[in-house]
């Protein structure tokens, strides 16, 4: 697998590590257990495409959402994770 | 003296006469020329039984000529070097090669196991499944060991191999399997256009199929086309040709891997040179013109040594001047056999008939039959007689129920060809069927991948060249290269009519898998059983698994289950392709990475230092650390360990720390960030002060812990643990990026540039006072437990120095950056000179810590929550922080749970061990009273006793209750008495004064 | 009182052996240097403060700090990317340090000292690309690495900074490569296992190519 | 027909053609008591513990290829019951003691081999450990050995000890351990439930549940027509979520591609099976002679049923940091499974929250020793509504009481465990 890192390029699996899906989304503070639950535990784990966090720990350490198709491997697109180039922010 | 190559013809091929070459099978020495496989040279000198058949034993010869070969494999050189299971038909000749045919004992002639033949009545496929199950212990016992010494095939050398590999990465725009008319003219065309190409090609000599029929391309023959080609090619700075290199794999995103036998064809590889490389190659467009292999067709007797496949015969002939056969029968059920006699006669070869399981033949092949006085018989060849000296007849049914028999020493095979589909198929992609060849073309492959010639089931010559260069132009277009690709080589196609034949019926056993001597009645055996789908076929019967992979047996056996169980072959489709294309050795996959380079080594600032000092070290993950310093007269590491240890409690010691994992959190946001990835708050820790952290997961669990100071108003310096360094990292990276995007905080890891010392004992300020400024205030006043600052060193150097205690002792760490770690070892040393200074390594630290009961390793096991560890008080419940929710699960706040306490054994000379198991005294150890285990230990010189961290149920409410440890791994028992985990100076004192 | 001496000693100190090192009887194929005592300083961009931050660099050194996988050259140092909103700033003899830069830029941006935390080793040879090619997965292929590109990846698991340097008078192309200092012995093992067949020229130097 | 050296030595003399088929090749009812979805090991041995031990015989295994194709036929066969933490103990030394007599259980040869399990140890932390983990398996009744650096040199004696970069330091051994034949599981399960009037459904992909009008599940779907049951049981590790989701659940589950490689036949040169510490790398010999063995999943979902070369690479490395004597052996085939990675590495078997409807899933990549075990205790609970009580910590609403069964410590990061 390749996957095309909006800051590096195209780089090899190896640099990458996965963390998994991208689709829940941490509750905010004061959320009830049964939230949290939901987020940490439960997933949909599709076959077909989904979005899911990798981080380029052996390249430049961002944190990417890859969109992705389980049953191909194959990857649609890739974006950064919000605080990954926020310098930018507002600008 | 090395026999006469009997076989070997006066002239032609493309072996090199003038470079003789001497070689020993079985012991007997032979000679051949520089340019044989061991194949071409066996068969040059008239060897004809090379191995033995994995289940029945059974004689066999060489078949091919290329890496489909079931037959032919040897172990191959001796000793430490020796390859066992290595084809014969690709196998490089070298002087002094050594080969011995494998699985047959006393001699391959005389091989006792061969009476397996005697039991094959029985020994049919999945026999085994119905038998040896009583008595229930002799499985193990008696059936297994003898069956798997009957099995397998060579024996691996068994001792490490000496030899070297590596592995690298390649790039191009187009990549070509295959140095075939179509791989040729893919180059061509790519490299024309501009791109850059790499052209894998598995022999060690470029041109496939070319350099054995030859033919006439552009019109000049094939040879001359070639080396122009190959001329051609050359030129192109960015074209390149990688010979004696398969194309093994496909991977996702366009990433291939090739294995190339850089130095397999000599004796060993040059000094500082590998025996193989793999190679990763990533390459945008991939043409597959990897040609097609012929297929037996499957007969009684079809294995007997001297039945060869007909393309194999030509290039015996053509290719190496050597002879399989004086005078040859040929068996075809299609019009590319008959090439075969042509090769055959023009060598001065004799045919002895020709076979054709068509109603017809081209009336220029029966004007070559009688120009050549050969009989040619419609039918098919019904058995063969011979046995391990070869063919010598053969029986013919013919078309309308007549038999004949001819006499003949061969007998070549052309069952018609199959595309090698593998590479297309690996990414699950199922082969269609294609009725004009009778054979499966690829469909479905990977990305970027497309087959071109006879891998795409066009076998004429002009149809290869066309379809390659096309294919090669389009690629490198789609590659992004629009050079002129000029025109395509041409040639003529040569007639391609076949008649499907797949398995005559007849007495005797009729091989489908050579090597796993599956014969056409195991699959009638399999469909009667049930095992109709083609992956049931392959499972019970093993067809296809041995090591050629099934390329010259698959379809020939799903054609005989379709016919037996009523279906066409298409319905009844193919097994799952599977890489590598061919085998590959291990050893290349793990290449640089073996013995002591498995992994990489981080070695500390201090390390050469401490080298110096006679250190023993100990790996940490990829650390290597000093776990104790030895002196001269202590008899073990124990003696060692509590020297060092009572030296720190009495003076003062150092121990390299630098292997914590140190990150700069930098912003104006670093304290609400931090905030929230601790269970307590740092946004309020003074500037110049440090504090201690823990870090839950989101499950609640603990994750790492911790010393973070605050060296300004934007800028805190955090440290993990040695273990968790990089994946704290990565964690909060995640929680800045990703989770908490909003927060202006910046990340670095500065883990290797700080050079990190802990110094700890009551003499620990007499001896900063030598290496610190005399400006700097390290009264306790001035320089207060917790405090964090910057330090100038005598001699101007800026220092960091932490009031931070893990040895429980008045302690401080110092950091410099790190070309200064091994002065500041040395000045530690010279400084601490008068009041005893001891370098202390990782066993010592960790005998002070289990003294002081803090939780380490064993203790964060990824299972234990704050309130296990007796940290509960810790958690903030006036903010967010990661796993704050899930840590007040039911489960994770019973009050039943194990907690850290520690243990003292109530026989004071007791050792300890760690990974005992806690048992409430006078009951019978069993699941329902196993309450809890011993985490650490240590022989503590302080207490002058083993002493231990336990988790233990309930266990902060059962202090001073004697229990069992409980060891039966090492049948120890012994009572321990629970107690404060804090066996030394529980309130903290010393650290503070 | 004792006489301390603070002498910097290079990760490499006691793996480097200057001169010939693997297959004898050719010329080097490859030549590796350590430039030993270089400032590294990595620039890391506040949130919202691209904009401001390239403002500074271009008033302190005459350029824009790269926002993509390039080096750039000035006069006295050589910025680098090393990820999303930051750079290494790599000089010598002190003129580019925590101290005299965070007056210039610490208003955009947080500075980290990685002078200590990184060994630089230059390759370049005729057999440089193809023993690049044993440790890193990155295409240095002429067109596809120009002088001036640079990546942040990895070798043999371990991060790395690369980037192409100008050619040597021979024309032939120079990597630079930045790896931690802890892991560098190891790394230096690994290449010059790498490069042995082609004959290595070792050497190290306190000078930045 | 009874197996045996007798039967086999009569049907030699008619030619073999008197066989009958394995299984019966069953078309589907409309109705059976229970309907298992999956014809995997675990699938088919639920149907023969229901049959044989609890009477249920009006049972229907739907498998939507042929029987054993998915992970039950692409998994490295080992066996063993080295857990340490309750739950997983005492379930897997169930297991383990049905594997010790499926073959007569079944009448089928399983080739059940105990020929040991060793894990590897190379430093004191990993020591204890496995001390531990193997206190725990003594004080359940299960046998364990911890031996040290002298005692595997004994063992294995060709391993590098020599030149290590991490130095084996001894292991925790349970010789009750080894390998089964993992199609012959399949088609001996199959053999035995068959015979018992279980019905084996191939080619019968279920792509629905049918449920009633309290939403109870009363059958499913099939591409061979509806099929009722009075209970349906899951037993489809891999493809878990995507059949529960019909259903309407989400479960602590992902999907991971997990490969496994095996060697070119060579004579006997490894006696049982063999764990890396210091690495990802376990390995054992087959009776054919192939070198079985695998390492780490690749670490991101996947139900592609292949994976990539850094996961290879990484597993041969291993294998030649342990043992360098391979290096010349060849990689003959490379395959890959979907594991279905739970969330905190254990199974679960329970009710789920849809009436009627029961899992078995998140059996990780230990699936296949699980086989029997996992069979027997879903059989029960099918059965007799009530969990077995070696299962009882199995529930699925273990994760939100906190009552994770978490052997390596990682969390709820499926791809670590």
């Amino acid at each position: 697998m390749r996957i095309v890192c909006p800051f590096c390029g195209e780089r090899e699996l190896g640099e990458f590590t996965y963390l998994g899906d991208a689709k829940p989304m941490r509750p905010v503070a004061g959320a009830s257990e049964d939230e949290v639950f939901d987020y940490v535990y439960l997933r949909d784990n599709v076959a077909g495409e989904t979005s899911e966090y990798w981080y380029h720990g052996g390249g430049c350490r961002a944190w990417l959402k890859v969109t992705r198709n389980t049953l191909t491997h194959e990857i649609s697109s890739v974006e950064a994770a919000a605080g990954a180039g926020a310098a930018k922010v507002g600008a | 003296m090395a026999s006469a190559q009997t076989n070997r013809l006066d002239d032609g091929g493309l072996i090199d006469r003038s470079a003789p070459l001497n070689f020993r099978f079985d012991g007997k020495a032979f000679s051949g020329f520089q340019g044989d496989t061991l194949a071409s040279a066996l068969i040059a000198n008239g060897v004809k039984l090379v191995g033995r058949s994995f289940k029945y034993h059974r004689p066999r010869g060489i078949l091919t000529s290329g890496s489909e070969e079931p037959n032919a494999l040897v172990e191959l050189r001796t000793g430490a070097r020796r390859e066992p299971n290595t084809k014969a038909t690709t196998a490089e000749l070298y002087e002094g090669l050594e080969a011995a045919s494998q699985n047959r004992w006393p001699s391959l002639r005389h091989d006792v196991m061969s009476v397996n033949q005697l039991f094959a009545p029985i020994f049919v496929a999945g026999f085994y499944y119905k038998t040896f199950m009583w008595p229930a212990k002799f499985w193990e016992a008696i059936y297994e060991p003898a069956i798997r010494r009957a099995a397998g095939l060579g024996r691996a050398a068994g001792v490490a191999d000496p030899d070297h590999y590596d592995k690298a990465w390649a790039h191009c725009d187009v990549l070509i399997a295959g140095s075939g008319p179509a791989g040729l003219a893919a180059a061509l065309a790519a490299g024309r256009s501009g791109a850059r190409v790499i052209l894998c090609e598995e022999d060690f000599v470029p041109g496939g199929r070319l350099l054995s029929d030859g033919g006439t391309i552009d019109g000049v023959p094939a040879a001359e086309w070639l080396s122009r080609t190959l001329a051609e090619l050359a030129d192109m700075p960015d074209v390149g040709i990688m010979t004696r290199t398969t194309l093994f794999g496909v991977y996702d995103g366009g990433t291939y891997g090739a294995i190339e036998r850089v130095n397999d064809h000599l004796p060993s590889p040059p000094e500082h040179q590998v025996r193989q490389r793999l190679w990763r190659i990533v390459a945008k467009r991939c043409v597959v013109a990897a040609g097609a292999i012929e297929r037996p067709i499957v007969f009684a007797g079809n294995d007997t040594p001297g039945v060869m496949m007909a393309s194999a015969v030509r290039t015996y002939v053509a290719r190496y001047a050597a002879a399989p056969a004086k005078r040859i029968a040929l068996f075809t059920n299609n019009e590319d056999g008959w090439r075969t006699v042509e090769t055959a006669l023009s060598a001065g070869l004799q045919i002895a008939a020709v076979v054709d399981a068509r109603p017809d033949v081209s009336p220029a092949h029966r004007s070559l039959a009688s120009k050549g006085g050969f009989p040619v018989l419609h039918g098919s060849v019904s058995g063969v007689d011979g046995g391990k000296d070869g063919v010598r007849k053969i029986a013919v049914s013919l078309t309308g129920g007549a038999r004949a028999e001819v006499e003949a020493d061969g007998l070549a095979v052309s069952g018609g060809w199959n595309p090698a589909v593998g590479l297309t198929s690996f990414h699950r992609g199922r082969p269609t069927w294609n009725d004009d060849i009778s054979a499966f073309v690829p469909d479905g492959a990977p990305p970027g991948m497309t087959a071109a010639g006879a891998a795409n089931g066009d076998f004429g010559l002009g149809a290869c060249l066309s379809q390659g260069f096309a294919a090669g132009a389009t690629a490198a277009r789609d590659a992004g290269h629009n050079g002129k690709a000029g025109i395509a080589p041409v040639a003529d196609d040569e007639a391609f009519s076949l008649t499907p034949l797949w398995h005559v019926a007849g007495k005797g056993k009729a091989f489908v898998d050579y090597q796993h001597d599956v014969t056409a009645s195991d699959i009638e055996l399999a469909q009667r059983e049930g095992f109709e789908s083609v992956e049931h076929l392959k499972r019970y019967t093993t067809l296809g698994m041995a090591t050629d992979q099934g390329k010259t047996s698959n379809v020939a056996g799903l054609a005989i289950m379709a016919a037996v169980s009523g279906r066409s072959i298409p319905e009844t489709g193919t097994t799952i392709y599977r890489p590598p294309y061919v085998p590959v050795a291990i050893g290349a996959f793990a290449g640089h990475h073996r013995d002591e380079t498995f992994h990489a080594t981080r070695l500390t600032p201090s390390h050469h230092w401490a080298v110096e000092q006679g250190a023993v070290f100990v790996d940490t993950g990829l650390w290597k650390r000093a776990q104790w310093y030895p002196r001269a007269g202590e008899k073990d590491w124990l003696e060692s360990v509590t020297r060092e240890v009572k030296a720190v409690r009495s003076g003062v010691g150092f121990c390299d720390v630098s292997t914590l994992g140190k990150i700069d959190v930098h912003g104006p946001d670093a304290g609400a960030f931090l905030d929230r990835v601790y269970i307590n708050t740092f946004s309020n820790l003074a500037v110049g002060k440090a504090r201690y952290g823990l870090m839950l997961r989101e499950d609640g669990i603990v994750y790492d812990d911790g010393t973070t100071s605050r060296l300004a108003e934007d800028h805190y310096f955090l440290t993990t643990t040695t273990a968790k360094a990089g994946l704290v990292m990565q964690h909060l990276e995640f929680c800045r990026q990703v989770l908490f995007p909003e927060l202006d905080v910046q990340l670095t890891s500065v883990s290797d540039q700080w050079a990190q010392f802990s110094i700890a004992g009551p003499k620990t300020r007499d001896l900063l006072k030598e290496i610190v400024d005399p400006a700097e205030d390290l009264s306790n006043e001035g320089f207060p437990f917790m405090g964090a600052r910057e330090v100038t060193l005598r001699g101007g150097l800026e220092a960091r120095l932490f009031r931070i205690s893990f040895s429980g002792e008045m302690a401080f760490e110092i950091s410099v950056p790190a070309r200064f770690g091994d002065a500041m070892a040395r000045n530690l040393m010279l400084a601490g000179a008068p009041f005893g200074v001891t370098p202390y390594g990782t066993e010592a630290l960790g005998v002070m810590r289990v003294e002081k009961g803090h939780i380490a390793g064993p203790e964060l096991s990824g299972t234990t929550t704050a309130a296990d560890l007796g940290l509960g008080k810790m958690m903030s419940t006036k903010k967010d922080y990661i796993g704050r929710v899930l840590a007040g699960r039911e489960a994770l706040t019973a009050p039943d749970r194990q907690v850290v306490v520690g243990i003292k054994p109530t026989d004071k000379a007791r050792r300890l061990r760690s990974g005992a198991h806690i048992i409430p005294k006078g009951q019978t150890p069993g699941p329902g009273n196993d309450q809890g285990y011993v985490t650490s230990v240590c022989f503590s010189p302080t207490l002058d006793q083993w002493i231990g961290l336990a988790l233990v149920e309930r266990g902060r409410e059962r202090i001073g209750e004697i229990v069992h440890a409980h060891d039966p791994l090492r049948g120890e028992d012994y009572d321990v008495e629970l107690c404060n985990p804090v066996f030394y100076d529980p309130d903290g004192g010393r650290q503070r004064g | 009182m004792a006489e301390f001496s603070w002498a910097p000693r290079s990760s490499l100190e006691k793996a480097l052996v200057a001169g010939a090192h693997g297959a004898r009887g050719i010329e080097a194929g490859v030549s590796l240097t350590e430039i030993r005592n270089f400032d590294l300083i990595q620039v890391m961009a506040r949130r919202g403060k691209g904009a401001e931050l390239a403002k500074a660099t271009k008033a302190r050194f005459g350029v824009v700090p790269p926002d993509a996988p390039k080096a750039v050259q000035t006069p006295d140092a050589t910025l680098i990317w090393s990820g999303p909103d930051q750079f290494f700033v790599l000089s010598k003899g002190g003129k580019h340090t925590m101290l005299t830069l965070a007056p210039a830029l610490s208003g955009p941006a947080s500075l980290s000292d990685q002078s200590h935390a990184r060994v630089l080793i230059s390759i370049s040879g005729a057999k440089a690309r193809t023993t690049l090619a044993k440790l890193s997965s990155i295409d240095l292929y002429a067109g596809a690495f120009p002088i001036g590109a640079a990546a942040a990846t990895s070798m043999d698991h371990t991060s790395v900074t690369l980037w192409r340097g100008g050619d040597r008078p021979d024309e032939l192309a120079v990597f630079n490569l930045l790896v931690f200092a802890t892991f560098a012995e190891s790394l230096w093992h690994t290449m010059l296992d790498a490069a042995a067949e082609f004959s290595v020229d070792i050497s190290h130097s306190e000078e930045l190519a | 027909m009874k197996y045996s050296i007798f039967s086999l030595a009569r049907a030699a003399l008619s030619g073999h053609k008197n066989w009958q088929r394995t299984w019966r090749d069953a078309t589907p009812k409309d109705r059976y008591d229970v309907v298992i979805i999956g014809g995997g090991g675990h699938g088919l041995a639920t149907a023969w513990f229901l049959a044989s031990e609890y009477g249920i015989k009006n049972v229907a295994v739907l498998e939507k290829g042929w029987i054993g194709s998915g992970n039950a036929g692409r998994n490295t066969t080992i066996i063993r019951s080295n857990y340490g933490l309750p739950g997983n103990t005492g379930f897997y030394e169930l297991s383990m003691k049905l594997w010790e007599r499926m073959e007569q259980d079944l009448n089928y040869n399983t080739m059940v081999s105990q020929r040991g399990v060793i894990n590897l140890y190379h430093s004191d932390a990993q020591r204890d450990a496995y001390a531990r983990r193997g206190n725990t398996m003594r004080i359940n009744g299960i046998d364990a050995e911890l031996l040290d650096l002298a005692a595997v040199r004994k063992m294995i004696p060709f391993l590098n000890f020599d030149n290590a970069r991490f130095p084996v330091q001894g292991g925790l051994l349970q010789r009750r351990g080894g390998t089964a034949r993992h199609d012959a599981v399949v088609w001996g399960y199959a053999h035995a439930a068959s015979a018992l009037g279980v019905d084996i459904i191939q080619n019968c992909e279920v792509t629905g549940f049918v449920r009633d009008a309290n939403g109870k599940v009363t059958g499913v779907e099939t591409s061979r027509g509806k099929i009722g049951g009075g209970k349906v049981g899951m037993a489809v590790a891999g493809s878990s979520s995507r059949v529960a989701a019909m259903a309407g659940l989400r479960l602590p589950i992902e999907s991971h591609v997990l490969q496994a490689f095996v060697s070119e036949a060579i004579k006997p040169l490894i006696p049982g099976v063999m764990t890396f510490g210091a690495g990802h790398f376990y390995v054992s010999q087959s009776d054919k002679g192939g070198l079985v063995f695998g390492g780490d999943i690749d670490g991101y979902n996947s139900y592609a049923q292949r994976g990539n070369m850094p996961v290879m690479e990484d597993v041969c490395e291993g294998g030649m940091a342990l043992m360098p004597m391979i290096g010349r052996v060849r990689l003959l085939r490379q395959w890959g499974g979907i594991m279905d990675m739970s969330m905190d590495g254990s199974p679960i078997i329970d009710k789920t929250p849809v009436d009627g409807l029961y899992i078995n899933a998140g059996w990780c990549y230990g699936g296949f020793k699980a086989t029997p075990g996992s069979g027997f205790v879903f059989a029960h609970l099918l059965a007799r509504d009530t969990p077995h009580e070696e299962a009882v910590r199995f529930r699925l609403d273990r994760f939100r009481r906190g009552a994770m069964i978490d052997e390596k410590g990682q969390g709820a990061q499926p791809n670590l465990h």
